[in-house]
């Protein structure tokens, strides 16, 4: 509807600073609180990992597929991670057509920030045969509806994603001549998972006012001129930072919202692991989309 | 096609059903709260959403306005993952292309456009799975979104498939039954009217067989119709019920 | 900048042997390979003016990092375009085929486009963009050697570029990066040292670049890859900011003579027409 | 801190409801008596009056017309409606509100500031930026339908004009009751206006007085003090979980959510479980007063 319009009027910008100023929202949030989030794995079932998760109005699809490739030369003994983000057009009229290319690279470039350092995830057991084979991840990010914290909503679809993956087990055999040969297990049951305990999650600090704000719904997105996203890692390890938007920060500010970051990242963490866990020790019934 | 026998002795297909037997059918309207209308469908493995925006002003492209009714725009557009073999690009290749050049087609048909002169009706729909039948998935899918967002149409667009194995038809091919190479039918039609919108094969059939295939795929797209209709009609009286009861 | 699709590329499986050579390890001390401290800036080259057809211009060397930045405009903004008060900066980066020890493709890939736009949002709010309402102002960077610290040059290039161009300006902005090897800090990173795997086992490892207005002190960009305890990567954040006040006096120096030099009257020396650049060392 | 990341619950399936009497889905004969008119959501073929839309038939005298569930904003003569501006442009201003195209507000439909009625003059229309800008949220009345069914609004009532401090949210337009005024002052310190076309302002309790004085032109941008900041957030979220659980808004409806709401915290609102709570209890207080 109108909220592609994108803007607000000066009195209603006024309403929000002043609001986040006093560390009360326009929905009631204090300035580190959330909004409601749900999750659920397993929705799409030709992936090897998926999750839908809904952070108040924005929702995300995120499949994972494992398939065979070969290793980048510099690292012959690692796996590949590729991220792809299709903002759809489901999502907004503006992201038709090629209109939703920009914001995705910028999802994407994210993403590709807080996996950047080799400690996320251990990329050498995606490896089958060095330098010749290994399993490359696939991740691809869908982008149903948007509103508001786009970024902290798709590093936590990719995490539950990634922990819902199941890697089949591979065997690989010489033959005489040395010829290696792989035989992928039949047994469906017989596949390995991921350690994501280290992937972070994007924790994105809006400055709005003198004060900063987590998880900004879209019109506190139009009242912000600078955003950090931080990467944090469930031991409270910054894994990527950038700054956005076209505003500027003093060094002060900075400091404070790493360290905000940190804080709620690490409970964010957290919180995300243990629904993760309550959905897969509960044999409850998938509700997808059709809930 | 060796190995594999797409119709079993007994007369069973590969997931079980009989020859003129749909796949389970599940739908949801009303998914999403910023659109002006969503609806979600699962017909067996295939699964598609659909969301629809407007009517609206035409914000982009001021020259496509038409001054006696609304312009229909349609994108198809399937999730990378949604494949078996993972997909490079979701949207914008000439199968795409023509896909949503189909919607457009047919819901120009159906949709009562001469209501909103100068304004523009976006149709959206997207395969999340895919296991044969994307387009009737989506076509289904975007009826019950269009219904969704309360915008007229003359009657329900309903779409099936049906293809000519084996010397039998069968009804809602599915992805392994389409890739064992025998021609099918794809068929969207008004049921109520009884008019058929869109007809599409693009294989070898003899001409003798097309006249059981296309009753059977007309009679697909009815029992797809009462399917549908049963949902709206719950979801109608449901909804309406909790507004009353204020 | 159109890309150019149909350009023929190079062969697709061919690699480059850097690929099979021996990543040199450095060898454990106080100083670095090219004989530096921990935090100490290479030697930096700053010249603005060298494209004559641009409205605006700079190239700079940190080392062997070389980039230059042209700036046209500010230019009408096509009708099309909702109506603004506000002046836009687009800003295109692109690393030269041979400016990296792989060759890079001839159109813009992922990184180039999350390069330009921490280089736009860097600059963004130092330019004064109300005062060029329904304006354009393009910025077009190209690193034509990459030994490290790319971004960081390319802001402080981009910038100068800005300011030479005329275009109004709150404040210059200058760019700094720092490696983070588990506890060694090495500000402004060569190639070699931003490869190095050495620290990626330890818990502290990482790469941050600040873009820094200097007279205001905010910080207009900044970015950080890799694993960083919080108190590690805050006082990253502050070695890079000290970085970027050491490259600040070379780039106040450099427009002002190049400033000199388009006024004649304000330079004795016009006539001599000194070529030679202003070698900072710090 | 508040983080809350739950496993989505299927919905509760109200037991199924007696359908309504008349319900009918697009391409449905409603009528083969020829001797009716054709109404909204209606259209004849071969005679026969059919349904074009899912809904209910309603009938008055001779008119058939068929109401749907949710549709964009249908405007009539003398609606309340609150719109945002989307393009100034000669003598008129274009206003989004939620309409199948812009409404339009003429220059010589609004009251200018000073409050008295003159002819415009070509200093007005110079002037028109300082008055309305994209963006800015108005209240208006709509005045007249244009032929292609676009909306010509007026603020030429002290009541309308542009709108202040406070926030907007956004409602499908057939959940708003139609009632003698859509200008309410509620007692719990807040003023809504619930416009005809889904869009409800909330905002701090308007002073009459101010109000004449300013012509509507004018606004307080002082900051809104916590106790009424916290009134309207509760508010918002009263409001969105009964127009999530489609319960009609008026301002009754609204009160008692509010009352409903009071045992919770704020921003707790913002749990689906806990909306669900005071939707339904709000539905029940309404049910038993009705009879």
């Amino acid at each position: 509807m109108s909220s592609t319009l994108g803007v607000l009027s000066d009195a209603e910008r006024l309403f929000i600073v002043h609001g986040v100023q006093d560390d009360l929202r326009s929905d009631g949030r204090a300035c580190e609180d959330y909004r409601h989030v749900q999750v659920e794995t397993d929705v799409v079932s030709n992936t090897s990992g998926s999750a839908r998760l809904r952070l108040g109005n924005t929702d995300i699809l995120v499949g994972v597929k494992a398939e065979m490739g070969e290793p980048d030369p510099g690292r012959p003994k690692e796996g590949k991670l590729e991220f792809f983000v299709d903002c759809s057009a489901n999502a907004s009229p503006e992201f038709e057509g090629r209109g939703g290319e920009e914001l995705a690279i910028e999802v994407s470039n994210a993403l590709q920030r807080i996996f950047n350092s080799r400690s996320t995830l251990d990329l050498t057991a995606l490896c089958i045969i060095p330098e010749g084979q290994c399993w490359v991840l696939y991740v691809d990010v869908l982008v149903l509806e948007c509103g508001g914290n786009l970024f902290d909503a798709v590093s936590l679809a990719v995490k539950a994603a990634l922990f819902n993956t199941r890697i089949p087990t591979v065997v690989v055999t010489a033959d005489d001549e040395g010829q290696q040969e792989i035989e992928l297990s039949d047994d469906p049951y017989d596949v390995k998972r991921l350690d994501v305990d280290n992937v972070p999650l994007i924790v994105t600090l809006s400055k709005i006012g003198h004060r900063h704000v987590v998880d900004a719904s879209w019109e506190e997105e139009l009242c912000s001129l600078a955003r950090l996203t931080v990467g944090v890692t469930q031991k409270g390890t910054i894994a990527g930072l950038n700054k956005e938007g076209s505003g500027s920060l003093d060094p002060e500010s900075i400091y404070e919202m790493i360290e905000s970051g940190k804080k709620v990242g690490m409970v964010l963490n957290s919180r995300l692991k243990e629904a993760l866990e309550k959905e897969e020790n509960s044999k409850r019934e998938k509700i997808g989309f059709l809930g | 096609m060796a190995g594999l026998e797409i119709i079993s002795d007994q007369g069973y297909r590969i997931d079980g059903r009989r020859s003129s037997e749909l796949r389970k059918v599940c739908a949801r309207m009303g998914v999403f709260t910023q659109a002006d209308g969503s609806a979600y469908i699962e017909q067996g493995n295939t699964k598609a959403l659909a969301t629809v925006y407007g009517p609206h002003e035409v914000r982009k492209g001021r020259g496509k306005i038409q001054h006696d009714r609304a312009v229909v725009n349609c994108q198809f557009s399937m999730a990378t993952f949604s494949t078996g073999e993972r997909k490079s690009r979701p949207k914008g290749d000439r199968r795409s292309q023509e896909m949503s050049m189909h919607l457009r087609q047919t819901f120009e048909a159906v949709i009562v456009t001469e209501l909103f002169p100068r304004s523009q009706i976006d149709i959206y729909v997207q395969i999340l799975q895919a296991d044969g039948g994307n387009y009737c998935a989506c076509v289904n899918a975007a009826t019950l979104a269009v219904i969704d967002a309360g915008i007229p149409m003359k009657d329900y667009v309903c779409a099936c498939t049906a293809g000519f194995i084996q010397d039998s038809p069968l009804l809602d091919i599915s992805y392994v039954e389409e890739s064992a190479g025998a021609p099918f039918l794809t068929v969207a039609m008004m049921p109520k009217s009884e008019q058929i919108v869109l007809l599409e094969m693009n294989s070898r059939l003899h001409a003798d067989n097309m006249e059981k295939v296309l009753d059977l795929a007309t009679q697909g797209c009815k029992d797809v119709f009462a399917v549908l209709d049963r949902h709206v009609r719950d979801h109608v009286s449901e909804s309406h019920a909790l507004m009353t009861a204020s | 900048m159109p890309t150019d699709s149909r350009r023929v590329p190079g062969p697709q499986d061919s690699r480059s042997p850097h690929w099979y050579g021996k990543h040199a390890t450095r060898q454990e001390g106080d100083t670095r390979p090219d004989g530096r401290g921990d935090h100490d800036l290479r030697p930096v080259y700053l010249h603005a003016g060298v494209v004559s057809q641009a409205t605006g211009s700079a190239y700079i060397e940190m080392g062997q990092t070389k980039v230059i930045a042209a700036v046209y405009g500010p230019r009408e903004i096509a009708r099309r375009e909702e109506f603004t008060m506000k002046g836009r900066l687009c800003c295109e980066l692109k690393f030269a085929t041979f400016a990296c020890r792989r060759r890079r493709q001839h159109i813009q890939d992922n990184q180039e486009k999350d390069g330009a736009l921490i280089v736009l949002q860097a600059l963004e709010p130092a330019v004064c963009l109300d005062r060029f309402p329904k304006s354009q102002v393009d910025v077009y960077i190209t690193v034509l050697q990459d030994d490290g610290s790319a971004l960081a040059a390319a802001i402080t290039c981009a910038a100068a570029g800005l300011a030479d161009a005329g275009v109004m300006m709150y404040d210059i902005v200058a760019g700094c990066s720092v490696r983070q090897c588990g506890e060694r800090q090495l500000l402004d990173p060569s190639v070699g040292e931003e490869l190095s795997q050495e620290g990626e086992s330890a818990e502290d490892h990482g790469m941050v670049t600040v873009g820094l207005l200097p007279s205001l002190n905010q910080v207009s960009a900044l970015t950080l890859d890799g694993h960083l305890q919080q108190q590690t990567a805050v006082q990253a954040v502050k070695t890079c900011i000290g970085g970027c006040q050491g490259i600040y006096p070379i780039l106040k120096d450099c427009l002002v003579t190049s400033t000199r030099k388009k006024i004649p009257a304000l330079d004795p020396k016009s006539s001599h027409a000194s070529t030679e650049g202003q070698n900072g060392q710090t | 801190m508040a983080v809350h990341i739950t496993l989505p619950e299927s919905r509760k399936k109200s037991a199924a409801p007696d359908a309504p009497k008349h319900l009918v889905t697009p391409g449905d004969v409603i009528t083969t008596d020829t001797g009716y008119m054709r109404g909204h959501g209606t259209y004849m073929d071969d005679d026969k009056l059919k349904a074009s839309l899912a809904g209910v038939v309603e009938r008055v005298n001779k008119l058939i017309c068929v109401q749907p569930l949710k549709t964009r904003y249908n405007g009539e003569i003398g609606d309340v409606v609150v719109g945002r501006v989307t393009e100034v442009g000669q003598r008129r201003w274009r206003v989004d509100v939620n309409s199948r195209l812009d409404a339009v507000l003429m220059l010589s439909a609004v009251n200018l500031p000073g409050g008295e009625l003159r002819r415009r003059s070509a200093e007005d229309e110079l002037m028109m930026r300082e008055y309305l800008v994209e963006g800015d949220l108005i209240s208006a009345e709509v005045q007249a339908i244009f032929h292609d069914g676009a909306l010509s609004l007026h603020t030429r009532s002290l009541k309308y004009g542009k709108l202040a401090q406070g926030l907007m949210v956004q409602v499908s337009p057939s959940l708003v009751k139609r009632r003698k005024t859509h200008f309410h002052n509620l007692p719990c310190g807040a003023s809504v206006i619930l416009g005809n076309n889904g869009y409800v302002w909330i905002c701090p309790t308007v002073d009459d007085e101010k109000v004449e004085s300013s012509g509507g032109y004018e606004q307080d941008l002082e900051p809104v003090p916590s106790t009424d900041r916290e009134v309207i957030a509760r508010l918002r979220n009263c409001i969105l979980s009964l127009a999530t659980h489609k319960l009609m808004l008026y301002d009754t409806s609204v009160l008692y959510a509010y009352e409903a709401s009071r045992q919770y915290q704020v921003k707790d609102l913002l749990q689906p479980d806990i909306a669900e709570k005071v939707a339904d209890d709000t539905r029940q207080r309404l049910q038993m007063e009705s009879g």
